[in-house]
């Protein structure tokens, strides 16, 4: 898996003014590109819609967190259907997402907005592609492993074993506000499980799949 | 029945065209011919570049004299593109012109298919169908029907306008009907006109007044078509005229009437200022009206409402023209084509509430600021927003209700250009910063780039990104107060919000809204858009599938000025080219009754919407009266017992046509 | 029973044929044509100026003759080029799918669709759904089923032609 | 004197009636028995298969059979009486278009003998024992026809020279085609010996139909108080008389029943169903197809309904059994 | 007709005023409830992150449930909690509009022997409310009017987006018609359906603290008196951050976050301590309408 090449364009937010200082190649070759990913992304995100993108910024209008990505979705969207694979994978826009879908109701084209970016996000996961300790996937993980196991989700220990693995320290900062969820009986100790887990493990995939597809 | 009359043994010639590459790069045209030639009857089977050409035309007149051929089939286009070519063709080779089988292979196969064995395959089939059926056909009489040389114009625009004057210059009786109380359509309310810049109302209101006194055209404003029947050359219109309660003969327009009305101020929203000034109850929608007539709406006039008015108005007007007893009247026309140029419906903003129309004060539409800025308009041309300042920065948001799967899908065309326009009216009156938020600019007419140019030198603000939402949400001192535009500037790359006073939604343009009523009322076609639809994109565009019936201006599809005359006078042309011709010829597939084998069961008599159908009483059978059939058909599936049959449509015509698509073939043999 | 089913043909390919009104459906067929909307080659159209000329007698033939499905097109309800056509059409299509039903049919085999002229891209749709759907379905092949019903009377026929011949010998 | 000219009768699937007719000719018989020689007529006469296998071919000048082909035994005396006689007459709806018998198409051969043997109701036969073609009693063996997979009319089995159409067919017509056959002026092969319009011609009702009749729903006789005069349709009774050979001299619409269509359509109707189908839809009322489907609930049974007396002979012939 | 019921797991910890409230509401409207019985996660955002077809399966499974758990032809479910009613309604349009989903799906289900035959009408409690049991009829019921209260009604996004056919996905008005029958005036904001940041707050928390901010102050600038809510992660968010949001902004943002169900249940006269109130960081100011003396409108 190499590493994420330097982005091939300035983020908006000049968060990587630094990098100004010194010169940074500013070039994509053909070579470099997968031309098919934009195809296969749109493929896994309901229709060729993607590729109708004209470019016109809604979604990162809209997007009320497009002001801390690296690349607002507009060009997640260009650069997707041009195959920047790595940049797209590596970026952080595809985390911030937070899927309110205001993007997606308010494009022009229809895109399926949120459905394009859990497309990036599983395959980013599935490759390993994203930023080192970033909660998201982590917490997306635990999340998984949880509903696994008990087909409910206890967010108390959910929050617990996200800090676990990312950053132990939040742990003591989130006390205070758990203790004040405490006593008024919102964080529950007890756990919340299905009768029926075999149904369960019955309907969900065995085993995940190594690579989303998206690949090749 | 006459079907059985074969004139002798049957000898097909057959001919199968290439159309250049068009059908020839897909269907295996050489194939094709020598497959027919081994067909029952083929005593012909040729191929050939291009079968409507002369050459190719002559080519069945020589094999009908060499080899006494008295059917003939052509496999090219559709027959709706080339069956009358080549009917005239079989005509001047000698034989009756229904003796005569089309094949579309070039439409119904080579455009739509991609593998050559398969297309192939489809072309045989279709040209064993046409082989079977043409033997069973009979020569037939060529109907012809009289054109009548009056003309019906629906819609006052400067499309219609157009249209009008130019049959009435060529000597044509013209009814012009239009739906408000004045023609003039959207184009009496802009200011002025892109990219000249000169006034609209001072080209637009000479042609007006030539309407108003042409003596060839009638004029009906505030009057709508009720009803149109009949066919083409032969259309009886009937014309719902409303009570303007003023007798259009007597007044002059002096609006004495308006200025002594019990009502001191207007108090109805105004509809020529798109709602931005009141009216009284009696009123002219603006001075240039035409005809120079007023009206008064009973919706408001006290005199209406209570009966108890002083009728200031009555005292007024000196030629007594005021009538408050006026009935709607109906009147009937005939003509012989009709051209519809109803035009178009703006946009409604409100169907995007992120934009805020209707919330803000100051969201303007674009029709709105064309008044706003207009020397005759609610403001006197003094741009003061509704909140009574003047604004310092203006942000203008294109493609409102255009390029929107959302909303509408097409582009408006005209919105890129008035907005440049508007921009500059706006600088001009306002020296305001002024904000362009487009997703794409679209210049394309002639001087229009150039018009784009000047904008640019001008300084006005262009940033390329589809605008997400107006509030009136500040997060800076300098945003308290003001319209936050906020839009993606996407050749930089970054979100930007452009706090402004003054927001304008260059909204796109719409089929009006009882588009759908006007379709059926004249029995066109719409397209998915709900625009009528022409019957060609390229080689008909003012044309449609019925006969007689043609279309011009915005009704057809988003257009802006130049367009729009244009299409008008290519739609008079056309109306000018059939009246001068005298008369038109019809299909003879109407239907026929075998009265010997009808039993008189009066199944038949219901279903006829022409009442062509009758029941000769002391025969107790049905009779078809072919003046009056249109030829669907309709009767002839209903009828129980076979007596019923239809011209070029007969029973045993569309069974041989089954029996030959589907002889069995090899490939499907058990 | 001990009907055994039509295998179909390795060459084998859903036949439909399809009756279009001129001035709709037909339209619309030659507008798909216009922009190139390839679709399946399936299809065989045969035009009638309204689809109230479609005799139900059509249907059945087109069946008995070996198509594989029937696709049935006109103009929407009210937009009629005869006015009242389709009516006719949609009552007697009704009540012949509930008659094809009881012979058998699947539902699939026979469909009516309203396309207007501007409605090339539902031209090709339809084809190419109905292509599809038949392929599951596979052959109707009514004529390989009327040889096949008609050979209980072979045993007969070759009996009484062979004591001919012992007659002629 | 000479030779008296030779006919047969013979019935294949059919109930009888049509040997009824033959008797209805009352007195009239004797003028045929008068004019010709009746030579086999098992229902009547005591004659056996051999007496047939003995005349030379084209012995008979005519055979009229009725009924339809449902069994081996049928289709082998079809085929023999082809043989010998010079004219072969289907008589008879079942003979002409597969009749009541004909409506076993719509379900298999096993349904049949299934519930005949099994299911039904009122039978006593635990051990579902079905007949064989051969059964063994006490070292003889008895030997059946078979029952075929599909009910033919008699055209689908042996080529037929003149069909008289109905159920039963009516005397005069019988006497009709006899002198017409006596004096040798019998039309072209292949004809329907009746007339070539449908019922309504001859209907009592024919003038109270109104002009524009619309059908807003549809009864079944039983369900309503039928009028004697009016015109069946016009009181949403379904009746075939449109589509169907007139000839009866309309006797169901007499006894106040609707025509059920037993003379079959007229010369230019390949399917008999499919037209009366198309008249009666396309009179209706009901616009949406939501509402026409509700009006159709009044036809629960279309096919039974439409194609009384003509399944075999239809276009689709049979139901299809996948 | 029955309303099955999906309270999703925030609904059984964070989010338990808002289970209680609305129970209580429906009771007190006389509008019967069945729990969804066995009922399991639905995913939420985070799952269709790993394998989009686990995450529609596990919705189905309750939509399956939910179609075996009831007589009627069409099953209506009222899921309250915003990331559900989103990911069973998507799963439900998605199995409706793409048949190679369905099939993968009911194959999935086929294996635990449950199928989805597309009866299920995924509903939101503000539709229910509105559409089904009527402003009227709540009206009717209110003893308590909470004149002069001024609410300014937060949405957030997934109860709205994309799929939610009740209401405008940018302006929706069902909440604040509610709060107007209630006697409260709703104040017209702007970004009552602007996003939360959902579990940002619990990942880069930096970046889900600012958005809470912009939604609180521009609540408060509009001087409203508390932001009723509809989503228990929405009601977390705004609710719980406020503290750190003044502290690392410093701003002084002390508005109360409520359920829009328990505004409803003060005013229908229901107990406090049924609605949950107890539940809530910071009260909103109602206790003379919470403890009516004699039960007379305008208590104030």
């Amino acid at each position: 898996m190499s590493l994420p090449t330097p982005p091939a364009v300035q983020s908006d937010d000049g968060a990587s003014i630094e990098s100004m200082k010194q010169v940074v190649r500013r070039i994509k070759f053909e070579s470099e590109l997968d031309l098919e990913f934009g195809e296969r992304v749109a493929a896994k995100a309901y229709g060729q819609k993607l590729l109708s993108c004209i470019q016109c910024g809604t979604c990162s209008a809209t997007c009320p967190l497009s002001h801390y990505m690296d690349y607002t979705p507009r060009k997640i969207i260009a650069m997707t259907r041009e195959g920047f694979r790595e940049e797209v994978l590596n970026s952080l826009t595809i985390w911030l997402c937070s899927s309110c879908y205001a993007c997606q109701v308010q494009c022009p084209r229809q895109i399926h907005i949120t459905d394009v970016m859990y497309a990036l996000k599983r395959e980013a996961i599935s490759l390993g592609f994203y930023p080192r300790r970033l909660p998201i996937p982590v917490l997306a993980r635990e999340f998984f492993k949880r509903v696994l196991k008990d087909g409910r989700n206890t967010e108390s220990w959910l929050l617990i074993s996200l800090y676990l693995r990312t950053n132990p320290f939040r742990m003591l900062k989130e006390a205070m506000l758990g203790l004040r969820l405490f006593v008024r009986g919102r964080l529950t100790v007890g756990r919340e499980r299905v009768r029926r887990r075999d149904q369960l493990r019955a309907i969900l995939t065995p085993e995940r799949p190594k690579n989303g597809g998206l690949v090749k | 029945m006459p079907g059985k009359q074969t004139n002798g043994e049957i000898r097909i010639g057959f001919y199968v065209c290439h159309c250049g590459h068009n059908i020839g790069q897909t269907v295996d045209v050489k194939a094709v011919a020598a497959y027919a030639e081994k067909l029952p009857h083929v005593v012909v089977a040729r191929e050939y570049k291009y079968m409507c050409s002369d050459p190719g035309q002559e080519l069945i007149g020589e094999d009908v004299r060499a080899s006494k051929l008295n059917r003939i089939i052509v496999a090219s286009c559709s027959p709706l593109l080339h069956e009358h070519t080549f009917r005239t063709a079989v005509e001047k080779a000698g034989l009756n012109p229904f003796f005569f089988q089309m094949v579309n292979i070039r439409e119904n196969v080579s455009w739509v298919h991609t593998d050559t064995a398969a297309a192939t395959q489809k072309a045989n089939d279709l040209v064993r169908a046409a082989v079977h059926r043409v033997a069973h056909h009979v020569p037939l009489e060529k109907k012809h029907v009289a054109i009548d040389p009056a003309v019906l114009v629906v819609g006052g625009g400067i499309a219609g306008i157009h249209a009008a004057l130019t049959l009435a210059n060529a000597g044509k009786k013209v009814t012009l009907v239009e739906r408000e109380a004045t023609i003039g359509g959207h184009m009496a309310k802009f200011d002025k006109t892109f990219p000249t810049l000169d006034c609209a109302a001072c080209i637009l209101t000479p042609k007006m007044s030539q309407v108003k006194n042409h003596p060839n055209i009638t004029l009906w404003t505030y009057s709508e078509v009720a009803s149109v029947e009949g066919f083409v050359g032969n259309y009886t219109v009937r014309v719902r005229r409303k009570p303007r309660y003023i007798n259009e003969e007597l007044c002059v327009g002096c609006m004495e009437c308006i200025e002594k009305c019990v009502y001191k101020e207007g108090k109805t929203s105004d509809e020529f200022n798109v709602g931005l000034s009141k009216r009284k109850p009696v009123y002219i929608p603006f001075p240039q009206a035409t005809p120079q007539v007023v009206l008064i709406d009973p919706e408001v006039c006290i005199e209406f409402k209570s009966g108890k008015c002083k009728k200031t108005c009555v005292e007024a007007c000196d030629r007594d023209a005021i009538d408050f007893k006026q009935k709607e009247t109906v009147e009937e026309i005939r003509v012989g084509t009709i051209i519809l140029a109803t035009g178009f419906k703006t946009f409604d903003a409100r169907r995007v509430p992120v934009y805020g129309y209707g919330k803000y004060p100051n969201v303007y539409t674009s029709l709105e600021v064309e008044r706003l800025v207009n020397a005759s308009g609610p403001t006197g041309g003094e741009l003061i927003l509704r909140d009574g300042r003047r604004p310092k920065t203006v942000g203008i948001i294109h493609c409102v209700g255009s390029r929107d799967k959302n909303t509408n899908r097409w582009c408006s065309r005209t919105c890129c250009m008035y907005s440049l326009k508007l921009a500059h009216l706006l600088k001009e009156h306002t020296d305001a910063e002024v904000y362009n938020f487009y997703i794409d600019i679209r210049a394309a007419g002639k001087t229009y780039e150039e018009f784009y140019d000047k904008l640019l030198e001008e300084n006005i603000h262009f940033i390329r990104g589809r605008v997400a939402e107006v509030t009136d949400w500040a997060v800076r001192p300098s945003e308290e107060g003001r319209l936050v535009i906020r839009a993606e500037d996407t050749m930089i790359g970054i979100v930007r919000r452009v706090p402004v006073d003054m927001v304008v939604l260059a909204v796109g343009m719409e089929p009006q809204t009882d588009a759908g009523d006007v379709r059926r009322l004249f029995n066109i076609s719409c397209s998915t858009e709900g625009f009528f639809l022409e019957r060609h994109p390229k080689l008909a565009p003012v044309d449609t599938f019925t006969d007689g019936i043609f279309i011009a201006g915005a009704c057809q599809g988003p257009k802006d000025i130049p367009d729009s005359v244009a299409q008008a006078g290519a739609a008079a042309a056309q109306a000018l080219a059939l009246i001068d011709r005298g008369e038109i010829e019809l299909e003879p597939n109407t239907a026929y009754v075998e009265a010997e084998l009808c039993s008189g069961c009066k199944t038949c008599l219901g279903l006829c919407p022409y009442h062509a159908i009758t029941r000769n009483e002391e025969l107790k059978k049905a009779e078809i009266n072919e003046a009056l059939c249109k030829g669907c058909g309709t009767c002839v599936a209903g009828c129980p017992s076979g007596a019923i049959h239809q011209h070029l449509f007969e029973d045993d015509m569309i069974f041989s046509e089954l029996s030959g698509l589907l002889e069995p073939q090899p490939a499907d043999c058990c | 029973m001990n009907e055994q089913q039509p295998q179909p043909a390795p060459s084998w390919e859903p036949r439909i044929v399809a009756f279009f009104c001129n001035w709709c459906t037909y339209t619309a067929a030659d507008l798909a044509g216009v922009s190139r909307l390839r679709h399946a080659p399936n299809a065989r159209i045969i035009r009638v100026m309204c689809s109230g000329r479609v005799d139900p007698q059509f249907i059945l033939e087109a069946f008995a003759r070996g198509a594989d499905g029937v696709l049935l097109g006109g103009c929407h309800p009210g937009d009629c080029h005869y006015m009242e056509g389709n009516y006719k059409t949609l009552r007697r299509m009704e009540l012949l799918k509930r008659m094809l039903a009881q012979f058998g049919i699947e539902e699939q085999r026979f469909r009516l669709e309203w396309i207007s002229a501007s409605e090339g891209e539902r031209v090709k749709t339809v084809i190419n759904e109905m292509t599809e759907q038949l392929r599951t379905l596979g052959p109707l092949a009514l004529p390989r089923r009327f040889a096949d019903w008609d050979k209980e009377l072979e045993p007969l026929a070759h009996a009484l032609a062979s004591t001919e011949e012992a007659a002629h010998a | 004197m000479p030779e008296k000219p030779k006919v047969g009768f013979y019935w294949c699937a059919s109930c009888g009636g049509c040997e009824e007719s033959v008797v209805d000719l009352a007195e009239q018989i004797l003028d045929v028995v008068a004019a010709v020689d009746i030579v086999f007529w098992p229902v009547a006469m005591d004659f056996k298969k051999s007496d047939v296998e003995a005349m030379p071919d084209n012995a008979m000048a005519a055979v009229f059979i009725n009924g339809a082909i449902r069994t081996t035994e049928q289709e082998e005396m079809a085929r023999l009486l082809r043989k010998k006689s010079a004219v072969v007459v289907a008589y008879g709806s079942c003979a002409h278009l597969g009749g009541i018998p004909g409506l076993a198409n719509l379900v298999t051969r096993q349904e049949i003998l299934s519930f005949v043997y099994g299911d039904a109701p009122s039978n006593q036969n635990a051990e579902h024992i079905q007949p064989q073609r051969t059964i063994g009693t006490n070292g003889a063996a008895v030997h059946l026809p078979a029952f075929h997979e599909t009910v033919r009319t008699l055209d689908q089995v042996i080529s037929v020279d003149y069909y008289l159409p109905g159920c039963p067919p009516t005397p005069k017509l019988l006497a009709d085609a006899v002198t017409a056959l006596l004096s040798g002026t019998l039309p072209p092969k292949g004809s329907v010996l009746a007339p070539d319009t449908a019922l309504c011609d001859e209907c009592p009702r024919k003038e109270s139909k109104p002009n524009d009749l619309v059908l807003e729903a549809f009864h079944r006789p039983h369900q309503k108080e039928v009028d004697r005069d009016l015109c069946l349709l016009a009181q949403g009774i379904v009746c075939l008389g449109p589509a169907t050979r007139s000839g009866c001299g309309a006797l169901c619409v007499d006894g106040n029943m609707a025509c059920t269509g037993c003379f079959g359509p007229t010369s230019h109707v390949r399917d008999q169903g499919a037209k009366i189908l198309s008249a009666v839809a396309s009179g209706m009322a009901a616009r949406e197809s939501d509402a026409i489907k509700v009006a159709l609930e009044g036809i629960p049974d279309p096919a039974g309904s439409f194609y009384r007396y003509s399944v075999p002979a239809s276009l689709l012939r049979k139901r299809i059994d996948h | 007709m029955t309303y099955l019921y999906y309270p999703g797991c925030s609904l059984r910890s964070t989010g338990r005023a808002y289970e209680e409230s609305l129970l209580t509401v429906f009771r007190a409207l006389e509008i019967p409830l069945k729990e969804l019985d066995d009922w399991n996660c639905c995913g939420a955002t985070s799952y269709v992150s790993i394998d989009e077809t686990d995450a529609f399966a596990l919705a189905a499974r309750n939509l399956a449930l939910a179609e075996a758990q009831s007589s009627d032809g069409s099953v209506q479910l009222i899921a309250p909690c915003s990331a559900c009613y989103l990911v069973l309604s998507k799963t439900e349009r998605y199995l409706e509009d793409y048949p190679d989903v369905n099939a993968k799906i009911n194959a999935a289900l086929d294996r635990a022997g449950l199928r989805y035959h597309g009866k299920v009408d995924v509903r939101h409690p503000l539709d229910v409310l509105v559409n089904d049991f009527g402003l009227e009829k709540i009206a009717k019921r209110i003893k308590h009017p909470l004149t002069g209260l001024e609410v300014a009604c937060y949405y957030g996004c997934q109860t709205v987006r994309p799929f939610a056919t009740y209401d405008h996905p940018q302006y929706p008005e069902t909440m604040d018609k509610i709060v107007k029958v209630l006697g409260a005036e709703p104040i017209d904001w702007p970004l009552k359906t602007r996003c939360c940041g959902g579990s940002l707050t619990g990942t880069i928390q930096e970046a889900g603290l600012r958005l809470n901010r912009a939604l609180l102050k521009e609540a408060k600038g509009r001087d409203a008196d508390l932001v009723a809510t509809c989503c228990p992660l929405c009601q977390h968010n705004l609710e719980c951050y406020q503290p750190r949001i003044n502290r690392m902004y410093d701003e002084d943002i002390d508005i109360p976050v409520a359920y829009f169900t328990q505004l409803m249940g003060i005013a229908l006269g229901c107990d406090e301590r049924e609605l949950g109130m107890h539940r809530l960081m910071k009260k909103p100011s109602l206790k003379h309408i919470m403890h009516p003396k004699g039960a007379s409108a305008n208590a104030w």
